[in-house]
């Protein structure tokens, strides 16, 4: 069977996520209790989580998770590192012998900076160097699949359901101000590790619960500027389109969710001039990266964390508040089981962005 | 009152409504069976001249000659529609005499006949407007 | 010359127990095919001079005509068809080129016909356009590639002038002296109510449409025909005519005779003289001098108007609208080989150009491939024939359609293809004032209104069977389309994958 | 006009209704009632006739004899016209004598009827001419009433021999209509034609040559010079035997009620154009009364059923506080004899255009740069539309003539005049 990257591959999921705005670092077990309530949700071919400010003694450098099929990737792929990044820092990933979690590859962590000479020499700014290198050891190395880049982040994922995944990586361990959790139910997959999300790119994590209709107008036109689409899942296309927005193209990430989530038309008609003009324009000039179809999406980056649902709201999505910890999740459950008594709960409006981001920045 | 109104601006000539007014009027369902080796003497009769045509019939005057006219009390107005009692008339033609528009026209039965608007025979409604290929005949307000 | 080898091709049918002598095919056939005759009053017809328009079958009252193909045929002969034969017979009379109208009828293969369209089921929800919003409005135009902001931070709009279309509909380029006033008339008129543009073509804007300006497109020809400032400013849009589907690499010829009255005026072309639009512009015989027109359009604009640069879908046609993307232009426009026309030499029309199906899919990939598709929206025409065609269009990359041979068939158009005589019985493509009254405006363009909103109605249906409620989430998204009984190379020039894959 | 309106409006204020009265029972009775009923919708009418009748149509008494038509078919409007109209009928009485200081009208049985607004509709009696011997004929008809009509077909058997003395309208309608009851028809005129009235020299041989095809004889140029019992001797020493004489030279308007109390009166009674007499609250219509013929700018005596109705509407409008005005009369005349049909209009002054067409003959009078007057025998159609030329005045520089000569047409007109014409809402006369 093809995997992904082969095929298209459309799945259902659960998403779930924590966000504390005073940057208290909170530990993994929290959020792996969240996706599990939601076990139903997917059904044991992926699961994965990201989460922020838990390398608060690299924050410095640049995070590479990079799974290996066997040692000759490893070799390859290393050597590439060596040519274009200063390594501070490698290890395994520490991890957990859990029954649900099988087929475990090589599955290593580095923390790199780009080597100066290098840098220059590409005329690229620092973050499209570090881009640039992720895709192409993923495009170019048979074997090594770079899924997380970031700065004091890290994803975690593989094959299986998402609460072993938390397990295996032995998540309980590490602290984080922000964590997201996906659980998956792709429809015709063995799944593969690297196809299990969060997906990343540098400080942008996605996970997504959904099956965009627009995929291949978005693919083919965000593969314009530079992307490859490896994956083929909705995740990678929507977390490239952010980036490509909010890092290449520079704008806000509410007015990205007015690229993607656009208003309707007959809402855009009614609103006062300044904004109508700000969204016409918007529509008008991203109108290839609209995305429509089914989607509820958690976008984790550097210092924040955005919900969103497609226009219609086609997908569920709950928020939560208590005090300064933010729940989102595909279910209420799965944030009640965490915090049963919440200051205020809620579903926001399909294309509405709820957008949190610390306020004391990371502690 | 909705009357017939012809647009010699898109009147063809084609002479279709004088042929749709004998069939309506032949009570027949069938026009071929109305009309075949027949001479029609429509209702709506067209004039036609170099490269301009237009048809004409009844007008429904408000204040109609051919009324005040009748000899006989034979035409008279109905909800504004000008109808013609054939039971009644005796074919003087005084109405013939009166119409400015040269639109009532001896009968083959020896008396007069008119634009009732299609009210007194099956089809109801003009049929001279139904009839006409280039909207060039219309029944509307005005 | 003495035998005429030519046998009429058509017979007209009268049903003697219907035909109640009311003359009207008659009155209505201008190539007098059919006659009185008093002594036995009864209709007869000439069926030599049939051209198979139907005008007389649709008006007569009683049913009591049809056109029928003549079963008079030339001994089998698989290589040497009728047509063939009979086509060497006319020139072998009349030693001229042969001339033919409206689009390519041979049998060459319908891409659109063997493309088929997805829809959701289960995975993910199809909308119902009539309970949720569902939109096909499209800008035309160029996008930036970087945005700008004013001090305090805020958005600056830097779109270049563009169009908006109410849906990706539009009426692709007629002039006026190819088609009657009555019908420009209807075609501006629709334009305007459905939120849409048509397109003057070569043959200049009549003083009486200027007030339609927002829905026009002026088109600037070989010929210059009626072109002027007023003219350029009038319209909302302006479109360099470098080729035409049905003739591509020659130009027009509109014959003296039609040079009458207003058509003169408009064209500024004097009465009688004929109007020849050359094969090429003759200042632009190179890329860079396209480029010069396109600008020294915007100059004579400042700016305000998007500049179209419409060609015909030929061999490298690739390569030349990569070109035309650099040049400034901010629309190209694609005419597919069975594009319509006026009057073309028949085996221009028959032979030239490549389907409009597989030019636009290696367009669109090849601008994508160099990372200009922003640069210019893509319109295509070439015989889009229902609604099904612009869906499979747009999915393929175009951003909206021309529509030509529709629209006339909308006005009555029956497709006999004799524009070129001049004659036409329907008043479209014709300027013989009897003629033309027979296309009443006031019915024309409501028909086409009809037409395009129907079209734009299916669009939005089979939009939301795909769970896709935006129309710019359609365009390019060639995972919607699967193709049926292709080849893998015509597969992978469409850029979409065979059924079942 | 505006006198009326004034005392109508005084009226309606004291919450009184206005009382009209009608004198006459025909055309211009109902045109009367019926412009009345227009306005004023409770006013009193009241009809007061001599004849006994229904309202009926006078002309129609020949197409009774002939057939075409019976009593019943002959009622000018339904049987429920006065009840619509409601009016009050005084049927079989005549009003002798009007008192305008009074107000009121004298029947001949000494009964009073008050008015404030009264019209004369009396119509015209038959002319009888002073003949030697005419008293020693027992059965001699005039024919104008249903009366008449009824006593000379009681008094026809298949073999009578009818003399006709006028070969008018009147005479020859009742020619045809008796021509299958009775074995032979002689017709003698003092005049050089038939129709003298209404067709020209040739015209009328036209319609002769037709008539005499009925074998009905002709005796033309003469008059009676007297009457012997079963025989007329004529002014030119010729006898003829009859047994039924019809006298039908002519009518004479019944003018004397107003005549009595000193209206203006001339061979009819003289009204202006609101059709008021020349005394206060008393208004005239019909064969009774002159009307101005605006071909000739003179006033005449237009005995014609339309020119009756029209007047009487006319008077009855006024007379209920509105205003109209007649001044459109002209003579005109749409008649035929077994199977030929004439259609004659206007005056015969000024240039002729004659267009000989199989079928029909055509004339066309012309002055002053307007249509004058036609004849037309024949193929009728459309003739209305010269008579509109005529009523409307229409200068002929205007109109294609030359065309409108050929076959009476609207294509004649300006467009713009058409599109007033058919594409405008039409306003009446």
């Amino acid at each position: 069977m093809l995997k992904e990257g082969e095929i298209r591959i459309p799945s259902g999921c659960a998403i779930s996520g924590i966000f504390s705005k005073s940057g208290k670092r909170i530990s993994g077990e929290s959020i792996i209790k969240s996706i599990a309530t939601m076990h139903d949700r997917s059904n044991g071919l992926g699961g994965g989580f990201a989460a922020y400010g838990i390398y608060p003694e690299y924050k410095d450098y640049y995070a590479f998770h990079i799974f290996y099929d066997g040692n000759t990737s490893k070799k390859e792929c290393e050597e590439f590192l060596e040519r274009h990044f200063d390594i501070i820092n490698l290890s395994k990933i520490p991890t957990r012998k859990t029954p649900g979690i099988t087929d475990v590859p090589l599955i290593w962590r580095y923390f790199v900076t780009p080597l100066p000479t290098k840098l220059s020499e590409s005329q690229l700014d620092e973050k499209e160097f570090v881009a640039r290198c992720v895709m192409k050891i993923n495009t170019k190395i048979n074997g090594a699949y770079v899924f997380s880049s970031g700065k004091n982040m890290g994803v975690f994922k593989a094959v299986g359901y998402p609460e072993d995944v938390g397990e295996f990586y032995r998540l309980s361990e590490y602290e984080g101000y922000c964590w997201t959790a996906h659980g998956r139910y792709p429809t015709n997959t063995p799944g593969w590790w690297g196809g299990a999300h969060p997906f990343a790119l540098l400080d942008y994590s996605v996970v997504h619960n959904g099956e965009i209709s627009s995929y291949d107008a978005n693919r083919r036109s965000i593969e314009m500027y530079g992307y490859k689409c490896t994956l083929q899942t909705d995740t990678e296309v929507i977390t490239y389109i952010i980036d490509y927005l909010n890092r290449k193209i520079g704008l806000g990430l509410e007015e990205i969710s007015g690229v993607v989530a656009a208003p309707f038309w007959q809402v855009i008609d009614r609103m006062p001039k300044e904004e109508k003009e700000k969204y016409t324009y918007l529509r008008n000039t991203f109108a290839s990266l609209l995305i429509t179809g089914p989607f509820s999406i958690l976008v984790g980056f550097d210092g924040g964390i955005m919900a969103l649902n497609d226009r219609l709201k086609l997908r569920s999505m709950v928020v939560g508040e208590k005090d300064d910890t933010v729940y989102i999740a595909s279910e209420e459950c799965a944030i009640r089981i965490i915090e049963p008594n919440l200051d205020k709960v809620w579903a926001p409006q399909g294309g509405e962005p709820v957008i949190v981001t610390l306020n004391g920045g990371a502690k | 009152m909705k009357k017939v109104y012809v647009n010699e601006e898109w009147c063809l000539g084609c002479h279709l409504c004088e042929y749709y007014c004998a069939f309506a009027n032949s009570n027949e369902r069938d026009m071929a069976k109305a009309l075949k080796n027949v001479s029609i003497h429509p209702r709506i009769q067209l004039e036609e001249g170099n490269n301009i045509n237009f048809a004409v019939s009844c007008r429904h005057c408000d204040d109609p000659l051919c009324v005040k006219g009748c000899i006989t009390g034979a035409l008279s107005i109905h909800d504004g529609v000008i109808t013609a009692d054939t039971n009644k008339c005796v074919g003087c033609y005084t109405c013939i005499l009166c119409c400015p528009y040269g639109a009532i026209s001896p009968s083959d039965h020896g008396v007069i006949q008119k634009c009732e608007l299609c009210t007194n025979n099956i089809k109801g409604t003009p049929y001279c407007v139904q009839g006409c290929p280039n909207n060039a005949i219309v029944f509307e307000e005005r | 010359m003495g035998v005429n080898y030519l046998y009429p091709e058509y017979e007209v049918v009268r049903n003697m127990d219907r035909c109640i002598n009311c003359r009207v095919c008659e009155r209505q056939c201008a190539n007098e095919v059919h006659s009185y005759d008093e002594e036995r009053k009864i209709m007869c017809s000439d069926d030599a001079l049939c051209v198979n328009c139907h005008r007389c079958v649709s008006l007569c009252p009683t049913r009591a005509l049809k056109i029928v193909k003549s079963d008079h045929t030339f001994k089998e002969n698989a290589n040497w068809s009728g047509r063939s034969i009979s086509e060497i017979y006319k020139q072998a009379e009349s030693g001229g080129v042969l001339l033919s109208s409206m689009g390519n009828p041979n049998s060459f293969p319908v891409y659109f016909d063997k493309i088929l369209i997805n829809a959701s089921q289960v995975t993910n929800p199809s909308i119902d356009p009539l309970r949720e919003p569902m939109e096909t409005k499209v800008f035309l135009g160029s996008k930036p590639n970087k945005i700008e902001r004013d001090k305090d931070g805020k958005l600056v709009n830097n779109l270049s002038a563009g169009v908006e279309l109410a849906m990706p509909i539009m009426f692709s380029a007629m002039s006026y002296g190819s088609i009657s006033y009555n019908a420009h008339e209807s075609l501006a008129r629709a334009a305007q109510e459905a939120g849409i543009l048509y397109n003057t073509g070569e043959g200049g804007l009549h003083k009486d449409f200027y007030q339609y300006g927002k829905h026009t497109i002026v088109q600037v020809a070989s010929g210059r025909f009626g072109v002027h400032k007023d003219y350029l400013e009038a319209g909302a849009a302006i479109e360099i005519k470098m080729g035409q589907g049905a003739k591509p690499g020659i130009g027009g010829h509109l014959p003296g005779a039609k040079i009458v009255g207003d058509i003169s005026k408009t064209r500024m072309v004097p009465e009688g003289s004929d109007a020849i639009s050359p094969a090429p512009h003759h200042d632009i015989y190179s890329i860079e001098d396209l480029r010069q027109l396109v600008y020294s359009l915007k100059e004579a604009t400042d700016y305000k108007k998007p500049v179209i640069v419409k060609i015909a879908a030929v061999h490298n046609v690739a390569a030349i609208a990569s070109g035309i993307a650099r040049s400034g232009a901010d629309i190209i426009a694609i005419d597919g080989f069975r594009g319509g026309t006026g009057a073309a030499p028949t085996r221009i029309r028959d032979n030239v150009g490549i389907p409009i199906e597989l030019a636009l899919a290696s367009v669109d990939q090849r601008l994508r491939d160099e990372g200009i598709r922003d640069n210019v929206s893509i319109v295509v025409g070439g015989s889009i024939r229902n609604s099904g065609d612009i869906v499979k269009a747009i999915a393929l990359g175009a951003d909206a359609v021309y529509i030509g041979t529709a629209a006339l068939i909308a006005l009555g158009c029956h497709l006999c293809r004799s524009c070129h005589s001049g004659k036409c019985n329907w008043g479209i493509a014709t300027q013989k004032p009897e003629l033309v009254k027979r296309l009443n405006p006031n019915i024309g363009y409501k028909r086409l209104i009809n037409l395009v909103k129907a079209w734009n109605h299916e669009i939005k249906e089979m939009m939301g069977g795909m769970g896709i409620n935006s129309i710019e989430s359609l365009k390019g998204n060639r995972l919607m389309l699967r193709g049926v009984g292709l080849n893998e190379k015509e597969l992978q020039i469409l850029g979409i994958k065979h059924a079942g894959e | 006009m505006y006198k009326a309106a004034l005392i109508t409006q005084l009226y309606l204020k004291r919450g009184e209704k206005m009382k009209y009265v009608i004198i006459g029972n025909s055309a211009a009775a109902v045109g009367a009632i019926e412009g009345i009923r227009k306005i004023d919708t409770d006013g009193e009418i009241i009809v007061i006739s001599k004849e006994p009748y229904h309202v009926y149509s006078r002309p129609l008494i020949s197409y009774l004899l002939y057939g075409k038509t019976d009593e019943e078919r002959m009622k000018y409007r339904k049987d429920n016209f006065y009840e619509v109209m409601n009016c009050k009928t005084i049927l079989g009485k005549e009003a002798v004598k009007i008192h305008p200081e009074r107000k009121e009208i004298e029947l001949d049985d000494h009964t009073a009827v008050h008015y404030d607004k009264l019209l004369i509709a009396t119509g015209s009696q038959p002319f009888i001419p002073s003949v030697e011997g005419l008293e020693s004929v027992k059965s001699k008809f005039t024919f104008m009433s249903l009366d008449d009509a009824k006593d000379l077909d009681n008094s026809l058997t298949p073999d009578s021999k009818v003399l006709i003395i006028g070969a008018g309208l009147i005479g020859l309608k009742c020619a045809e209509g008796i021509r299958k009851k009775v074995s032979s028809i002689t017709v003698v005129d003092l005049s050089d034609r038939i129709l003298s009235s209404i067709l020209d020299k040739e015209g009328a041989s036209v319609v002769q040559s037709h008539i005499e095809k009925e074998n009905i004889e002709f005796i033309l140029n003469t008059s009676v010079a007297k009457f012997l019992d079963h025989k007329a001797i004529l002014s030119n020493g010729e006898e003829v035997d009859f047994d039924v004489l019809v006298l039908a030279v002519g009518v004479r308007p019944n003018i004397n009620l107003i005549k009595e109390i000193n209206g203006k009166v001339d061979r009819g009674i003289v009204v202006d154009e609101f059709c008021q007499t020349s005394l206060s609250d008393i208004y005239a219509a019909g064969d009774c009364c002159e009307s101005h013929d605006i071909t000739t700018d003179q006033n005449k005596v237009l005995a014609l059923l339309p020119n009756a109705y029209m007047m009487g509407e006319c008077a009855g409008t006024n007379m209920a506080g509105g205003e109209k005005i007649y001044d459109k009369a002209i003579p005109m005349n749409a008649i035929g004899f077994f199977g030929l049909h004439l259609i004659t209009a206007g005056s015969y002054e000024g240039d002729v255009y004659t267009q000989n067409i199989p079928g029909q003959y055509k004339k066309l009078f012309v002055k002053d740069g307007l249509l004058k007057g036609y004849i037309i025998i024949g193929n009728i159609e459309k003739a209305g539309i010269y008579t509109s030329l005529i009523r409307d005045r229409v200068p002929l520089s205007d109109i294609d003539f030359e065309l409108i000569c050929r076959k009476p047409s609207l294509m004649a007109f300006s467009k713009i005049e058409r599109k007033k014409k058919l594409g405008g809402v039409i306003h009446g006369y």
